[in-house]
């Protein structure tokens, strides 16, 4: 099939349908449950999980979880309340700050920031950026901490390891937080926990071992962001949750998910990426996607770096024989 | 208190398939088939399954009763209810 | 080869060389990392994956970190420090009470308790017990709760189905943020997180899903119980370690791991269950163990009945396609 | 500050062995071998390394230096620490 504009295009309708019938039977079947819990966080991914679950068990077997903390934006939890009214399922807040606050998560991460900028407390916030101009060259990722206060003044280094590993150990503590909340609500319903990664943070490793990547059944995982999109819209979700720009919602200044991890805009990425997947020689990719041949290729070579990195978080457990 | 034995077999069977097969009635077991060997029901199931019948019938299996034998099929479930009901009854 | 008293005896010499070589190349080859996080409780199997990468890896490259909580045994850390000092590694201590009272692990907890036992307060502590008497019967696994105050007196009763699911939901809570401390640790240093688990636990599904269950690798998961003690003495650990009766360290009564999954001593079943993998007749296997033929069956149906149940907690996260 | 060819190119390889590969001196790398190809270091791997090489022979990779090009060989590490240390006695 030729590679165009509209070659990521999905019908809607019958891949909704096709989901809610894989859900039922992985649900029923596989894991002999008989509900599900799905983290709502006002994005783009749980909202079209949190709706197929809802079409395909009944609203009355889906419970959603807002898990906000303090550096959480407050929209998160209004657009995570809008969309269970809509969809008819309960939403159940659950607060991890206190949980953050007892494993350290605040601390260990500050005493990371001030050994970069000792001038660091709790009135600047920050966030970590990589590269953008990935499809200028072949770079290696490395990490740019900014930290602004809140007269707009801002601050950027390049990490060092140490602060950078204690950065990023230290987010990871609300990735797993979440994943155990939504896993205590499954566990007392005998319900199962839902993974809402798409095909791009999946494949590309953009999610925590054991705690987004901890999940029972991953329905979206195979979708790439701009199908997500498309489902979104057939679904009639609410329209400030397709617009909003996805976050990582996990650092205390607002941090894109291209600024974060992907050094891309999410078309030219999934098209970029479909492409290669589907051998699509440069020359071709380029005159679609408007790029030169050179910039394709450093796409390429992207993606296929970050693909081939994500082997660690997807391992199971190895075992000695 | 006594129950119709096909009406028991039935609403049974409406519970099985409403709580654990998520109203799906395209599944086909028969009365004789084990929930567990045929992946219907799970060992937490089974403690579902006697939380509905202490509700629904005021049946609770003894430990002792915590069988196989005694809820694992439509068949067991019936004998097991009835056998339950009639001993109660001629209290 | 006959089944004999001794089928489950191992080389463990050449057990050790073995598994040093496989957790240096597992870690180097397939995880990329330099070192090994374990959490050491002061039981047999905790200690026994410590000292096996101490002695792969060099004790330089291992930390073990301690995780007690309100309701651990003080005796825990104790022999958690005596080991550290034994091979070389260092010790950390991570009090997780904090996170749990932060994520409402012992309020939820009690709440549950106190649906059963209206009278339950902080100065009763609790444990759940499942029927011990599996060889006698072909019985379903159902739980008891059993609240103890400090003059000894003791009321059990059996669980409702919501006050088992909460219990459990809430202590299982501890398991995954324990995981979590591990991670953090491990991702500060780019280190992987060891699994403890023995062959019993990991097959039968005594294991948190994303929990204890969530490791990058468990050097021990194809060992017998028993032949994880033929390792200990081998590498000679602490006796108190060899000597003490494994519990679960979860709950606030002290409840072995018998009464609380296995309902049988680990010799039995693991001989049971080698007979059983081996398909050895239940006329031999009761000869060899000085059991009835009957005994043997009902031992065989429960190992079966608990192997085939895992299956959930062992799956990865599915997908739709 | 210049270092010679043969004893930064072992010093290099002894540091890979040691950190990466936790002291195997059975594996078998060239010193043309991609680090990233041949699976001994990861991109976790190339920030450790950056930080040697700063720490060891102060050496730092500005942003636009952080290429496969410069980092992700024995030959393309000497070749690019070469070059650094040049540079700086050259100012």
């Amino acid at each position: 099939m030729e590679f165009t504009k509209d070659s990521l295009k999905i019908d809607a309708a019958a891949v909704t349908e096709q989901l809610c019938q894989t859900i039922r039977t992985q649900i029923r079947t596989r894991l002999h449950k008989t509900g599900a819990v799905v983290g709502v966080s006002g994005g783009i991914d749980s909202t079209v999980c949190a709706a197929l679950c809802a079409r395909a068990l009944g609203p009355e077997r889906v419970v959603g979880i807002m898990m906000p903390e303090k550096d959480s934006s407050p929209l998160s939890e209004q657009l995570a309340r809008k969309l269970a009214a809509q969809f008819g399922f309960q939403a159940i807040k659950e607060d991890i700050s206190g949980g953050l606050a007892g494993l350290g998560c605040y601390e260990r991460r500050d005493e990371a920031i001030r050994s970069v900028f000792p001038e660091f407390d709790p009135s600047w916030s920050a966030k970590i950026t990589i590269p953008t101009n990935i499809l200028e060259k072949d770079t290696f990722n490395f990490f740019h901490l900014t930290i602004e206060n809140k007269s707009g003044e801002s601050r950027t280094k390049r990490m060092p390891l140490a602060a950078y590993l204690q950065v990023v150990a230290s987010s990871n503590l609300k990735q797993r937080l979440r994943m155990t909340t939504l896993y205590y609500h499954a566990e007392k319903r005998n319900w199962a926990v839902i993974g809402t990664g798409n095909k791009d943070e999946h494949e590309q490793g953009f999610f925590v071992k054991y705690g987004d990547g901890g999940a029972d059944l991953k329905p979206i995982a195979h979708l790439f962001k701009i199908q997500v999109y498309q489902l979104a819209e057939y679904l009639k979700v609410p329209r400030e949750i397709i617009d909003r720009t996805p976050t990582t919602d996990t650092y205390s200044a607002e941090v894109t998910q291209e600024e974060f991890f992907f050094g891309l805009d999410f078309y030219k990425m999934d098209m970029l990426w479909y492409a290669l997947e589907h051998k699509v020689p440069a020359e071709k990719a380029a005159e679609v996607l408007g790029l030169t041949v050179e910039q394709v290729r450093h796409g390429y070579a992207n993606i296929e770096r970050k693909v081939n990195a994500t082997e660690y978080l997807k391992l199971p457990p190895l075992h000695a024989v | 208190m006594t129950i119709d034995q096909t009406v028991l077999r039935k609403e049974l069977r409406q519970f099985i398939t409403d709580s654990f097969l998520i109203g799906d009635d395209q599944v086909v077991f028969a009365d004789t088939d084990s929930f567990m060997k045929n992946g219907i029901i799970d060992s937490t199931g089974v403690l579902e399954l006697t939380a509905h019948l202490e509700e629904k019938y005021s049946v609770t299996p003894s430990d002792d009763e915590m069988l196989p034998a005694n809820l694992d099929s439509i068949d067991n479930l019936v004998n097991f209810i009835q056998r339950k009901l009639s001993a109660t009854a001629a209290q």
